[in-house]
């Protein structure tokens, strides 16, 4: 409750502002975060940003006021409002926020801090899967953002929104301009529930009340609508912006607004309702009209303040009774005077009734829409259609249950705390009181559609108008939109009447795409990560060969006739019986043969070494080999017996892979061969030995010396072996006795 | 000069040795492995401090001039690497004070981990391929014998993959050095990278780079190679797997970005691919990985991989901002995923498990820790303001100025599943109720609830907290110098004057 | 010998990477082992061969007397072997001890750490 | 394996391996031979002592510890790189007493020190090694 305090701060600090701002003026301020990445943080107060953050911090103080006594004695109160606030600050820095990287990251924040409103009764298995349903399609579509506004930033050559604005035309030159705008569209679509992203809304109304009130009618939903009409003066004109918000914004209002009637909870009609809102805005800025972005500016405030009352009465309803379904509900008005009023009269500047706001609105739509070049009758339709399913919808919430048929509660409900009527009461107070005296606002908004529209011809409401044709229009729509409330009202069973096949809806097509991506992810991991450790190495080896193949395509094979030039019998001796004992390691059936052979191998090593003037390698090879044998005997006995055949096929594929990579092995060794060292360490360590390092044998001089500090690392892993050793032999057999060695 | 370079490197070798003296005596062991890794930390501030007034800081082993010694070369990338694993190595090494069990300590942990330490460093300074190969060589048993400590069933088939997937990659490191040298005639970088452009045909510095290509991707854990890590991180207990996965990865990406910046500088169309591939491969499967597993630890173990993915594509990339990018992006996953793993184990220490299925009701019982994984999990995300998002906007920034849409697309799904995964960790630990049909375990877990969270264990998970959304909120200085590294590495004449004296 | 020394790498390579890819404990450390004498032997091939000559510098002398072998790919060789030998020894008693608990003569067997669990 | 022919000769051998370790660790400056080796060839008698007479009794007579062998000779080749730190030069880099000419090592230095520490740590290594695997 002390809470509400900080908005409602906000709020009048930016009434303070209101007259400068509704000037014309702007107010910012900005401060270098990250200048090596261009990023500040930079605000910027203007006409539109003014809308939004009045309707964030004035919504929010309300919304904040009812939820402390809403959450009275619900459990981790504390978390939540520490979210909400989250939420509220965040929002507030997304449509202050001038520097596009700092506005996405506020922007990214609400997605984040609505997560946790929305997965609140997280306990509860449906609000876990609609909280992480909404966070990864909005989290999706910021991806699809963050390239489109880096695109935008490196197309326009900066990161200040104030200076994009203004280079619409060298953006457009810039080749990143259409993909930018895409992106950012799907952005915003993702953000603002347009089809087919939509459906996230509905199932976050599984959030408390209070949350759905802000954040999905005021606030967090219409950031995309926010940041569209930001940016449509760099792309008002361009290819397909204006097809594209018109067309996905005409269907989410349709469809929004058909869902919602045949729905029956409180909440899932404010939801869809909504959806339907923002399609109608998204729509309005499509058509991107001077008088269109007037219309999306009222509405954008008429509906905030109308949806934001109908969710808060939602909630006084749901609390007090226990019950959202209206089929259930009805005749509450008696118990619940208050709240009814309020209810009503936001229904009726829903359903657009002067002289609330909400006509005023719904006379600038049809303007708009009658205004278009293009395609005006199928636009027009679209809005009529719409308009006559929101008066039913207001029927609905308001009629059926405040009035209307007698309720089927058990408990007998009552009105509401004064902390949650304020609410409500405030906001229908101003739906009625900004439809009479629209002038009061009218300033402000004309700014903001200023912004969206720079040059936009000065906006001037009016309740009356005359009788014209949007008039005409919006009494057909009122006495069509009283019918289908009837026929709604009078078939409680609409919602299975149309029956709709799952398959076609985003919803299925979303949980299919988790599904499917679920299930890639576990065939591929299956695939990849096999268990088989020779699969694993075959892959090494494999990769190997092919890399090393393709590069080696372009030297020819080497000369082999050099070969035979210079050969001494018993280089050729040694050479075959290597081969030989190498062939019978790899064949042998028994253990102690190979082992044997190996060893063979070993002392052949060292005899190479000693042929060619390396005696200390060959001692040490000796020693080794020996030592290497010896261990193998002490552990041999505990082996397994040898050896498991593989089968032929797979034993053929292993050799194919094994010769393969032995002879490419050798053609690297000729190849390298065949050209000359550059040999200045040679020669220095041959003349520095000695006077410098004081030995003789040159090798060791290296050692201990030169290069040292191989050997002292040398060692240290013999340390560490013997260590590791000792800790496999002993861990289990003597854990906890004390050591003698 | 030199010898702060020294410092870093002979401070957690005389740890080990001197913990090796107190053999059994874990007492004596754990004062030693304390103070020797708080100096080593602080000797390696000494050097960044020192590494940012001079640039490049080298010690010629022995006194003998490079190329004929051994050069250890401490510059910016070098250095703060060191210093990564001084804090890393500080952090988990108390958190392993308070967990990790006394069996172990008295086989050889703390001597071992100082060992892995030194090695971890020296390759990070070193300026010498064989050297190199000693250091990798040196980290790799000390990493073996941690794996296997214990000798669980899990464990040893872990180590047994691991063991010998690293055992072949160090092979091909063995045969590339050879290649290397068979065509330069030295060993040091600096002078390989003076006298690798008169090798007569480009295609064989190719044919070498194929070689360090596999033996670096092995260690790093790029596709195809990293078949280890999935098959062994998640074994042994949790500090290990953190250090592991703070470091030993990280070796092998610095080791790329090294050899791809000072030494494979030369156009060549194929290597470019192959980077280019590997990199929106490694990311995407890696990520698949973590998608498909249902045990907490195996997310995050199969979860490096993608990560190793993008530290790739920025070195792929290569322009300023995209290695500025990889710069901060180290920062960022070290310390957010070594708290994932350390966080894990305090959830296992509470709840006796790392199923997800098993888990559940953290976040009603322990808000605090759950807060420490919200930050660490969004953060890995890629969610504003947090670290992660500063590492993801670097890099799909330079991918997009280069004009590199593949991996930006490839990089952006990436991070949305990244999201997916850590969301279903978050789900089924944290939200979920804990199932209530195990009435057996619920007795042993409240058992072990008691010993729960102890200081040794939260301490340095919030300190590791505290430090990443620092880098998150201080980007700037971070990112001014991750500009700097980025533009040294890119400069390489930088190195190889200091290196070698003078440019030859 | 020169000649035949690549032909013997590569075989040696071809053989220890046979051996590897085998289901057996004992044939997969054999194949590790003849793999490290196969890479041994490519670092001191590459780095070219002299024959005889070994790199000590004579009494009296202060320098080697050409010919000699470079003594830097011995050095590093002989390094490599020491290395070889401690993590091979390390490995083959963690074969033999993983034997012992996994309690099984096929390493196909050894893939319960890489399923997935659902 | 308790024959007494062959603990007559080891008896005998023993010293003689040792004698011969020393003699290989310190003309490996000049000559084939050097602290590895020579640790190697050391360890060897050990190892046949213990193959004889069975580890306990080889450790009970040999009261150095294998982990103290390989500490110290860490130690040694770790200090034997400070002295020229101590003195004002670049680490490891080799100090020699250049009047000095003993028979057989030559000229006594730093990276002798060096050797002898590679000397003690193979030796503690094989012989941990193997006690551990005796014993089993």
């Amino acid at each position: 409750m002390v809470l509400a305090l900080y908005p409602a701060a906000a709020f009048v600090w930016l009434m303070t502002q209101f007259g400068s701002v509704s000037g014309g003026d702007v107010v910012s301020s900005s401060w270098d975060w990250v200048p090596t990445m261009g990023i500040s943080l930079s605000f910027h107060l203007d006409g539109l940003s003014m809308l939004f953050a009045l309707l964030i911090t004035g919504i929010g103080a309300l919304v904040l006021t009812y939820a402390g006594t809403y959450m009275k004695g619900m459990p981790k109160t504390d978390r939540f409002f520490m979210s909400l606030v989250l939420f509220m600050a965040s929002m507030l820095g997304l449509v202050l926020s001038d520097n596009i990287i700092s506005l996405f990251i506020f922007w990214e924040l609400t997605s984040f801090s609505s997560y946790f409103l929305i997965g609140y009764h997280h306990e509860d298995k449906e609000s876990r899967k609609s909280a992480l349903e909404a966070l990864l399609i909005t989290a999706g579509g910021g991806l699809a953002l963050l390239a489109g506004l880096i695109l935008l930033g490196i197309g326009g050559g900066s990161m200040e929104m104030s200076e994009l604005v203004q280079r619409g035309d060298e953006l457009a030159e810039s080749g990143l301009f259409t993909a930018a705008m895409l992106l950012i569209i799907i952005g915003c679509f993702t953000k603002s529930a347009q089809f087919p992203f939509h459906f996230w809304l509905p199932s976050a109304m599984a959030a408390p009340t209070p949350v759905s009130a802000y954040l999905h009618s005021a606030t967090m939903v219409k950031a995309g609508v926010y940041l569209l009409a930001r940016v449509s003066p760099v792309f008002n004109g361009a290819d397909g912006w204006h097809a594209l918000l018109l067309i996905f914004g005409g269907i989410t209002m349709v469809l929004g607004s058909m869902i919602a009637v045949m729905q029956t909870d409180l909440k899932k009609i404010l939801a869809y309702t909504t959806v339907s809102a923002l399609g109608l805005l998204v729509m309005l800025l499509g058509i991107g009209t001077g008088i269109a972005i007037k219309a999306a500016v009222i509405f954008i405030l008429a509906h905030a303040l109308y949806k934001g009352c109908l969710f808060l009465v939602a909630g006084i309803v749901d609390h007090e009774t226990g019950s959202r379904n209206i089929r259930k509900l009805g005749r509450l008005f008696k118990q619940m005077p208050v709240t009814g009023t309020a209810a009503v009269v936001a229904c009726l500047s829903m359903a657009g009734i002067p002289p609330l706001f909400g006509f005023i609105s719904k006379e600038y739509s049809y303007e708009s829409t009658i205004g278009m070049v293009v395609n005006s009758p199928l636009t027009t339709s679209a809005f009529f259609i719409t308009g006559m399913l929101f008066v039913a919808a207001a029927g609905m919430l308001s009629y059926m249950v405040f009035f209307g048929r007698r309720n089927k509660l058990k408990i007998k409900p009552h009105e509401a705390p004064i902390t949650m009527l304020a609410g409500p009461a405030v906001l229908a107070v101003l739906s009625i009181l900004l439809g009479v005296f629209s002038g009061l606002i009218n300033p402000l908004l004309d700014q903001a559609s200023q912004v969206v529209f720079p040059g936009n011809e000065p906006l001037n409401m009016k309740l009356w108008h005359g009788i014209n044709t949007e008039l005409i229009l919006s009494m057909t729509t009122l006495v069509a939109g009283i019918a289908a409330f009837a026929f709604v009202y009078y078939n409680p069973r609409l919602m299975s009447m149309i029956e709709i096949s799952d398959k076609i809806k985003p919803s299925y097509a979303y949980k299919q795409t988790m599904d499917s991506l679920a299930e890639l992810a576990k065939n591929v991991t299956q695939k990849v990560q096999n268990g088989y450790l020779r699969v694993y190495i075959s892959m090494m080896v494999g990769t190997f060969c092919v890399l090393a193949l393709i590069v080696l395509q372009d030297f020819g094979i080497p000369n082999i006739e050099v070969l035979w030039s210079d050969f001494r019998v018993y280089d050729i001796v040694i050479g075959v019986l290597m081969i030989v004992a190498c062939f019978y390691t790899v064949v042998a059936k028994s253990r102690l043969l190979a082992i044997a052979m190996l060893g063979v191998v070993g002392y052949g090593v060292a005899f190479v070494f000693i042929i060619f003037g390396a005696p200390d390698l060959a001692m040490t090879q000796i020693l080794i080999e020996t030592l290497t044998v010896v261990l193998f005997v002490l552990v041999l006995w505990k082996l397994p017996h040898y050896l498991i055949f593989d089968e032929g096929f797979i034993k053929f594929r292993y050799f194919l892979v094994s010769a393969l990579f032995g002879a490419i092995m050798t053609w690297i060794v000729m190849l390298i061969t065949s050209y000359p060292l550059d040999s200045h360490l040679k020669a220095w360590f041959a003349e520095s030995s000695y006077p410098l390092g004081m030995g003789r044998n040159v090798v060791n001089v290296i050692l201990v010396d030169f290069r040292s500090l191989d050997t002292l690392g040398e060692i240290v892993v013999l340390g560490i072996a013997a260590v590791g050793i000792y800790g496999l032999i002993k861990f289990t057999t003597e854990n906890d006795k004390e050591e003698a060695i | 000069m030199e010898n702060e370079l020294l410092l870093v490197l002979l401070i957690p070798l005389l740890g080990g040795i001197f913990s090796l003296f107190f053999w059994m005596d874990v007492k004596r062991q754990k004062v030693v492995f304390l103070i020797s890794t708080i100096a080593m930390t602080l000797a390696a501030i000494n050097l960044m401090r020192s590494v940012l007034e001079n640039e490049v800081i080298t010690l010629q082993s022995g006194g003998w001039d490079a190329p004929f010694g051994i050069s250890l070369v401490a510059d910016y990338l070098s250095t703060f690497m060191v210093l990564l694993t001084g804090i890393m190595g500080l952090a988990v090494g108390i958190y392993s004070l308070g967990d990790m069990d006394r069996a172990r300590m008295r086989f050889g942990f703390f001597p071992l981990m100082s060992f892995l330490l030194f090695s971890v460093s020296g390759a990070f300074l070193s300026g010498d391929i064989f050297n190199l190969y000693v250091w990798f060589e040196i980290m790799l048993i000390s990493s073996f014998v941690l794996m296997a400590l214990g000798n669980t069933k899990a464990q040893l088939e872990g180590a047994i993959k691991y063991v010998t997937l690293n055992i072949m990659a160090s092979i091909f490191f063995l045969a590339g050095i050879g290649v290397l040298y068979g065509l330069t005639g030295t060993l040091n970088m600096a002078d390989i990278a003076l006298r690798i452009n008169s090798v007569p045909d480009e295609g064989l510095i190719t044919l070498a780079a194929v070689f360090f290509f596999i033996a670096f991707g092995v260690k790093s854990a790029v596709f195809p190679l990293f078949s280890w890590l999935p098959a062994s991180y998640h074994t042994p207990p949790v500090a290990i797997t953190a250090i592991f996965a703070a470091l030993l990865t990280k070796v092998g990406v610095y080791a790329f970005i090294r050899f791809f910046t000072l030494i494979f500088t030369h156009e060549s169309l194929f290597l470019d691919n192959l980077l280019i591939f590997t990199a929106a491969t490694t990311m995407f499967i890696g990520v698949l990985g973590a998608a498909a597993q249902m045990e907490f630890r195996k997310i995050l173990s199969v979860h490096i991989i993608s990560q190793i993915g993008y530290l790739i594509m920025g070195l792929a990339i290569g322009t300023k901002l995209a290695i500025t990018g990889v710069v901060y992006f180290i920062i960022h996953i070290v310390f957010v995923k070594t708290n994932l793993f350390l966080i894990s184990g305090i959830v296992n220490r509470l709840k006796g498990s790392y199923e997800l299925k098993k888990l559940g009701g953290v976040y009603h019982t322990y808000p605090f820790l759950a807060l420490l994984f919200v930050i660490s999990a969004f953060s890995l995300a890629g969610f504003p303001p947090l670290s992660g998002f500063w590492a993801k906007f670097a890099l799909v920034k330079a991918g997009l100025v280069s004009d590199a849409y593949f991996l930006v697309l490839v990089a952006l799904a990436t991070g949305f599943l990244t999201l997916y995964s850590m969301s279903k960790i978050w789900n089924e630990v944290f939200w979920k109720k804990k199932p209530e049909d195990e009435t057996n375990l619920e007795v042993e877990t409240l058992k072990k609830e008691r010993a729960g969270i102890n200081r040794q264990v939260l301490l340095p998970v919030v300190a590791i907290t505290v430090m990443s959304v620092g880098v998150a909120i201080w980007a700037e200085p971070i990112f001014y110098f991750a500009e700097m590294t980025a533009e040294q590495l890119l400069n390489p004449e930088i190195y190889i004057v200091n290196v070698l004296g003078v440019a030859q | 010998m020169e000649d035949v020394l690549p032909f013997l790498i590569g075989g040696l390579y071809a053989g220890g990477v046979y051996l590897v890819l085998h289901k057996s404990f004992v044939k997969l450390i054999i194949g590790l082992i003849i793999l490290g004498y196969a890479s041994n032997l490519m670092l001191f091939t590459i780095s070219r061969i002299t024959r005889g000559a070994p790199p000590l510098v004579p009494e009296g002398a202060e320098a080697l007397v050409e010919p000699y072998a470079d003594p830097l790919p011995q050095a590093l060789v002989l390094t490599a072997i020491v290395i070889g030998f401690g993590i091979q020894a390390f490995a083959i008693v963690l074969i033999k001890v993983g034997y012992r608990i996994v309690a099984t003569d096929n390493l196909d067997d050894l893939n319960t750490t890489d399923r997935l669990d659902d | 394996m308790n024959s007494v022919i062959l603990s007559a000769g080891i008896r005998v051998l023993i010293p003689l391996f040792f004698l011969f370790s020393l003699y290989l660790l310190f003309r490996g400056h000049n000559a084939p031979g050097g602290g590895f080796v020579a640790g190697l060839v050391a360890s060897t008698g050990f190892a046949l002592y213990a193959i004889n007479y069975g580890a306990e009794r080889t450790r009970r007579r040999f009261k150095l510890k294998p982990i103290f062998l390989i500490a110290l000779g860490l130690l040694l080749a770790v200090v034997s790189g400070l002295i020229p730190v101590i003195a004002g030069e670049t680490y490891k880099t080799g100090l020699w007493l250049e009047e000095l000419e003993v028979p057989i090592m030559g000229k006594p230095g730093t990276p002798i020190l060096f050797d002898i520490g590679v000397y003690l740590l193979v030796g503690g290594t094989v012989l941990k090694i193997i006690f551990s695997l005796w014993e089993e």
